[in-house]
């Protein structure tokens, strides 16, 4: 029970920082703003989630799983309505590389 | 911790890379990002050195508040033009050298600690206890260098004074001319609902949890002024005008009642800043609650700027 | 504790580009926020001393924290009325720089320092 | 497994901070509006890893402060930044 506990907080850390990996390339190579914008919220929230998954197993009782979990869901939150911002911000000064 | 010190390494690359980006960038505006940036990573920083305190304030004031008054600076400005101008190169070179200098000098300093290191830490948490707090840096806040802590409030009060103060005449008691968000935009608009009370709620947690862990009157007051801010820049509420009554209490409340606890002491506790035995966990709670309506209200009117004539609405 | 070095010099450097920047730039607006970045190194040498405590029980001095968070709320304050003066020097005359125009040459490429 | 923690730890924040150093590096500003979102993201994750790997809770809340003034900051980006038509701002 408890190597199955650790080995699902190990995945789920190494996906999810891959995941983070992931948005920064994309980051780096995608071609325009908009792609990249596009890449780090969406892949970088995906690998807070994960993040935030692998480490309720290792905090004591229920309380201190929520408070991930709420910090997670607060980042969700904010992140995806700034991204909408920045990508209106964007695409009214039009294209651009 | 072989890995700790590596992270270590690249946090402080990383933060020296983007304290040179906010002098190399090429107009104000950009310079302005990358210092927002630059606030909200050294609270990382400060979590390095175990003060978790700082760090909080940090993000809070350095990235978020600085951030928005700096960037607000910026974007007014520049519609003054702006051409950059350097020094002359032997201007930069003679600054350069002296930089270093001072740069090497305090790193000599810091880095050779003295024999003996002098610290206040045992005396503090030995007394603590008395206070009934468990967070020592509010400790030290409230109860051994109240007066400080006390000024400190004053001081936030004399810079929106001396910022008021340079409004042209006609403008005393209009409204700050903060910058609202240009384009009406219906996603700013959801944010500024959804946000704030989400914010508050961040706000009293950490201003109740200040008195056993980090956290504190600062913090929560600088979340609430924030939380103000942008509702505002949303164009969700109008900014009040500084003569408004209620601005004018909440300004001062915080100080207010500090300062009345503070000399009730001289009776109760034979001090002044004092306070009574076995009642000190409760008055501090009080006067941190009265701090923090101040703190939401100080830095909101800081980072909005002097008022102006009424025409932008 | 081996990483207490690092931020020291890190400081250290924080506080030398503060300073060039401060020195070199004639716009008052990059003046504050040199004067900012000067004023974050000097903080940081203050965490860098609190944290020394840690060799023995503590986890850092309370105190120099302390101070530190004072520091922090009185340079926005500080910086607050800066960036009002600077807006009224703007209103009033007009440039946003403190530059006399002999001694300056204009920056050609933009950002090579 | 802490020191698993701590290298997930450092391994997202090599990757932001390689992000940041480019958003930072790109010649056009419209970049730089992501580098609050990169901050808000990878550093609340970098700081959840650091409070649990190294035990102290307290850092949790710095993430969760982190987080809210990373959309704040984004907000001031967004407000600021020049349209490409009525700005006078050099390329």
């Amino acid at each position: 029970m408890r190597l199955g506990l650790e080995l699902f907080t190990f995945f789920s850390l190494s996906a999810g920082a891959l995941f983070f990996l992931a948005g920064t390339i994309g980051l780096i190579r995608f071609p325009d703003a908009l792609t990249r914008l596009h890449a780090i919220t969406k892949v970088d929230n995906l690998g807070l989630g994960l993040v935030v998954l692998g480490l309720v197993t290792r905090t004591d009782g229920a309380v201190g799983a929520l408070r991930l979990v709420t910090i997670w869901l607060l980042v969700q939150l904010s992140s995806a309505i700034v991204t909408q911002l920045v990508a209106g911000a964007l695409s009214q000064q039009g294209p651009h590389r | 911790m072989t890995i700790l010190l590596f992270t270590d390494v690249c946090l402080v690359l990383l933060v020296l890379t983007i304290g040179a980006s906010i002098v190399r960038a090429r107009d104000a505006f950009e310079a302005a990002i990358a210092f927002a940036i630059y606030g909200l990573l050294l609270a990382i920083v400060w979590v390095r050195l175990a003060a978790i305190d700082v760090a909080l304030t940090e993000a809070a004031i350095g990235g978020g508040m600085t951030g928005m008054l700096l960037l607000g600076a910026a974007a007014r400005l520049r519609l003054a033009g702006d051409d950059h101008i350097r020094a002359s190169l032997r201007v930069r070179l003679a600054a350069g050298i002296l930089s270093a200098l001072v740069a090497a000098g305090v790193a000599g300093a810091v880095l050779l600690p003295p024999e003996v290191i002098p610290t206040l830490a045992p005396k503090v948490m030995e007394n603590l206890a008395s206070s009934g707090l468990g967070n020592p840096v509010a400790g030290v806040l409230f109860v051994y260098r109240a007066l400080d802590t006390l000024l400190e409030k004053v001081v936030l009060l004399l810079a929106l004074l001396g910022v008021w103060s340079l409004a042209p005449d006609g403008a005393w008691n209009g409204r700050p001319a903060i910058r609202l968000y240009a384009r009406l935009n219906g996603t700013l608009t959801f944010l500024a609902q959804l946000l704030p009370p989400i914010g508050i709620v961040v706000a009293i947690y950490m201003c109740w949890i200040g008195a056993k862990a980090p956290g504190g009157a600062f913090q929560g007051g600088t979340i609430l002024a924030a939380m103000w801010l942008l509702v505002i820049v949303a164009g969700l509420e109008s900014i009040p005008s500084i003569g408004g009554t209620w601005l004018r209490i909440m300004l001062v409340i915080g100080p207010v009642i500090f300062l009345a606890i503070g000399t009730a002491g001289i009776v109760l506790a034979n001090a002044f800043l004092a306070y009574p035995a076995g009642y000190a966990k409760p008055l501090i709670v009080a006067i941190e609650v009265a701090l923090t309506l101040s703190i939401a209200a100080a830095p909101g009117m800081l980072a909005a700027g002097p008022p102006q004539q009424e025409q932008r609405q | 504790m081996n990483a207490l070095p690092l931020f020291a010099s890190c400081a250290a450097m924080l506080m030398g580009l503060g300073l060039y920047a401060l020195i070199t730039d004639p716009e008052p607006l990059r003046k504050i926020l040199a004067f900012n970045l000067l004023g974050s190194g000097v903080f940081l040498a203050f965490g860098v001393i609190s944290r020394r405590v840690a060799a023995t029980e503590f986890e850092g001095d309370p105190v120099p924290q302390a101070m530190t968070i004072t520091a922090i709320v009185v340079a926005f304050a500080a910086t607050a009325m800066a960036v009002a003066l600077v807006s009224r020097l703007v209103e009033a005359g007009g440039r946003a720089t403190v530059a006399s125009e002999a001694s300056e040459e204009p920056d050609a490429d933009g950002g090579a320092s | 497994m802490n020191s698993v923690l701590l290298g997930v730890a450092s391994f997202i924040f090599l990757t932001v901070a390689l992000g940041l150093i480019v958003v930072i590096r790109r010649p056009a500003g419209v970049d730089r509006l992501m580098a609050a979102q990169l901050l808000g993201t990878g550093g609340v994750a970098v700081l959840l890893l650091l409070a649990v790997g190294t035990e102290s809770p307290a850092t949790e809340d710095v993430a969760l402060i982190l987080a809210l003034f990373a959309a704040f900051a984004a907000v001031a980006f967004v407000r600021d930044t020049p349209l490409s038509g009525n700005s006078g701002r050099s390329r």
